[in-house]
């Protein structure tokens, strides 16, 4: 049993630490592989750790039983070093080339990041990161087949621009507007 | 046929100092057990190109890549040969030296980059295996980032939609600068095709005779080579990087045929 | 000092555990509020101590510093739960060709694509575009004369690759290192 315990603990801490919403007790019992009475005694085990109940030391991150699930938080007493750390680090104001990746979403959307990055010529993972940060986009659909993420504007981009809907936007030359399409339109000629 | 490009399944050569795969003559060298200067690049090039034309056409293209280095520096060299060097007795074989340094220098280190490149490959797949912490922040942080400042109007970010999707080219390397005085590749093929037709069979070495300037005769070679691509003329060349003699053999010959000659080379 | 460390740790915690990119030193430092060499030294203890070596457990993850960074990842031993539970999406493999072409550049950088060409004898430009698409490489400065363009390798890389700089790089051969000095290096022998 304390062998059991010693390595599910580390399990249950890399699931964890890479879940992006509280994990239900169901589902980390799947993900390690062990009974759920025996994980669920492993997580209490783990919040007393990283409070520094078990003689090491209180950790800067706490384990929470949040919404029917455990996630890894932010020690609440720190939130002030990372409101802090936030409020500095971002930019007030938009890079160029996220203004420039944000035109290229609200005229092609739903589009997808690999299509961004094809028009750009260049990866805009970092950037589309930053949009999606700032609200100014969202995620839209995945694609059935890919399964990769289509991306559009939001009503807050709307607001900043000053127009009521996105058919608003002024219009730019077809010519223009799609490289990718060839001269499909000349096929006729 | 084998994963190991130059294995023993792959190209060997038997040279007076050594014998056997071509790969392990480049370990030799690059561990300096071999001495390059007493590496033969003649025996070296007729053994490769005998090896070339026992290739099958299916061979995997993993070989065909690594040769495709030789080839070029071979091609290199050749075209290195039909430039004049000078009247000293011993420019011939100070020009072998430098082109077998050459060769040895390319194929060990494009070996090396390939050899490095499995590095990558390997690394690149383990670390895609990793997972890292990459969590979005929660709302109450979010919440802390700076308010956007935004100054762009609709008409400012249409302009900006426009800038960046318009086509963008990766910028390309002027080459105007290396061309001094420009040759153009079809009047030159143009001096060749009159002259083979004249005289029936023409050696390159009779149509670069008398030529003012490399880059002349450069072009001359060029024009063989797109030549080649039409049906009009026969190659003879009994050895490799022996006399090349040009035959005219065409039946059906008509000027467009010059007005498409080098247009490739025309930017 | 001990009291300083002690709550320099936790704090260095937090910001990790919120950080989605490797996290520089100065950053940290700058976040945590402490002097770079303080920061330094506990990201080392704190290293150590997620690696079992300070007393406590070997947790389910790890400190390691890539590109340049610090990051929080899954222990390498455990990769496999988490790949078994949320299942693997394979990334898109480089082709040889692009492989061998990332491997010049990352030797050779800054480079233009006709010194990289001369060396694979082959075109590269359309591998360059994919290099570029994937953010692996970006272009750094355009020859004054030639107007070529020089590449070289992004931080984006060394994270792909984990190792923390370019310096990491395996060794080759300095012979190796120009086929146009020709043998050069020989000449001793």
């Amino acid at each position: 049993m304390t062998t059991e315990t010693s390595s599910l603990i580390p399990r249950l801490e890399a699931l964890l630490i890479v879940a992006d919403e509280p994990m239900s007790v169901t589902a980390l019992a799947a993900g390690a592989g062990s009974p759920v009475k025996e994980v669920r005694a492993a997580l209490a085990e783990l919040r007393a750790d990283y409070d520094g109940e078990s003689g090491g030391p209180e950790r800067g991150f706490q384990l929470r039983e949040v919404a029917g699930g455990w996630r890894i938080y932010v020690r609440e007493e720190l939130d002030g070093v990372i409101t802090d750390f936030v409020g500095n680090q971002a930019p007030a104001r938009l890079s160029q080339a996220a203004l420039e990746t944000l035109a290229v979403i609200a005229y092609k959307q739903p589009v997808t990041r690999s299509q961004v990055a094809q028009i750009r010529a260049v990866n805009v993972d970092g950037v589309v990161r930053t949009l999606l940060g700032r609200g100014l986009i969202t995620e839209m659909h995945a694609d059935p087949e890919t399964g990769a993420m289509h991306y559009g504007t939001t009503s807050l981009l709307l607001e900043k621009l000053g127009i009521n809907s996105i058919d608003e936007l002024p219009h730019i030359s077809p010519l223009l507007d799609d490289g990718s399409d060839g001269f499909a339109g000349l096929e006729g000629i | 046929m084998t994963t190991d490009p130059a294995g023993d399944a792959g190209f060997r050569v038997s040279l007076s100092n050594f014998d056997g795969p071509f790969d392990l003559l480049l370990n030799l060298i690059t561990k300096r057990e071999l001495d390059i200067t007493e590496v033969s690049l003649s025996a070296v090039t007729d053994e490769f190109i005998g090896y070339l034309a026992e290739l099958g056409p299916e061979e995997n293209l993993d070989e065909a890549s690594e040769f495709l280095v030789v080839a070029a520096t071979l091609l290199d060299m050749k075209v290195a040969g039909l430039l004049p060097q000078g009247e000293f007795v011993d420019a011939e074989s100070v020009a072998l030296l430098e082109a077998r340094d050459l060769l040895f220098a390319r194929l060990l280190q494009y070996r090396a980059f390939k050899e490095v490149a499995v590095w990558f490959s390997d690394r690149i797949t383990h670390e895609g295996g990793r997972h890292t912490r990459d969590v979005p922040l929660e709302q109450k942080h979010r919440a802390a980032t700076p308010e956007l400042k935004w100054t762009l109007s609709a008409d400012d970010f249409a302009a900006l939609a426009t800038l960046a999707l318009a086509p963008s080219e990766i910028p390309t390397v002027g080459l105007e600068h290396l061309h001094a005085p420009q040759v153009s590749i079809r009047e030159q093929a143009a001096i060749v095709v009159s002259a083979v037709r004249t005289n029936g069979s023409v050696t390159f070495r009779e149509l670069a005779a008398g030529v003012d300037g490399p880059g002349i005769i450069v072009a001359r070679f060029i024009s063989i080579l797109e030549l080649y691509r039409l049906p009009p003329p026969a190659f003879e060349q009994l050895e490799p990087l022996g006399e090349l003699t040009i035959r005219w053999v065409a039946e059906t010959w008509d000027d467009e045929h010059l007005q498409a000659l080098g247009a490739d080379y025309d930017n």
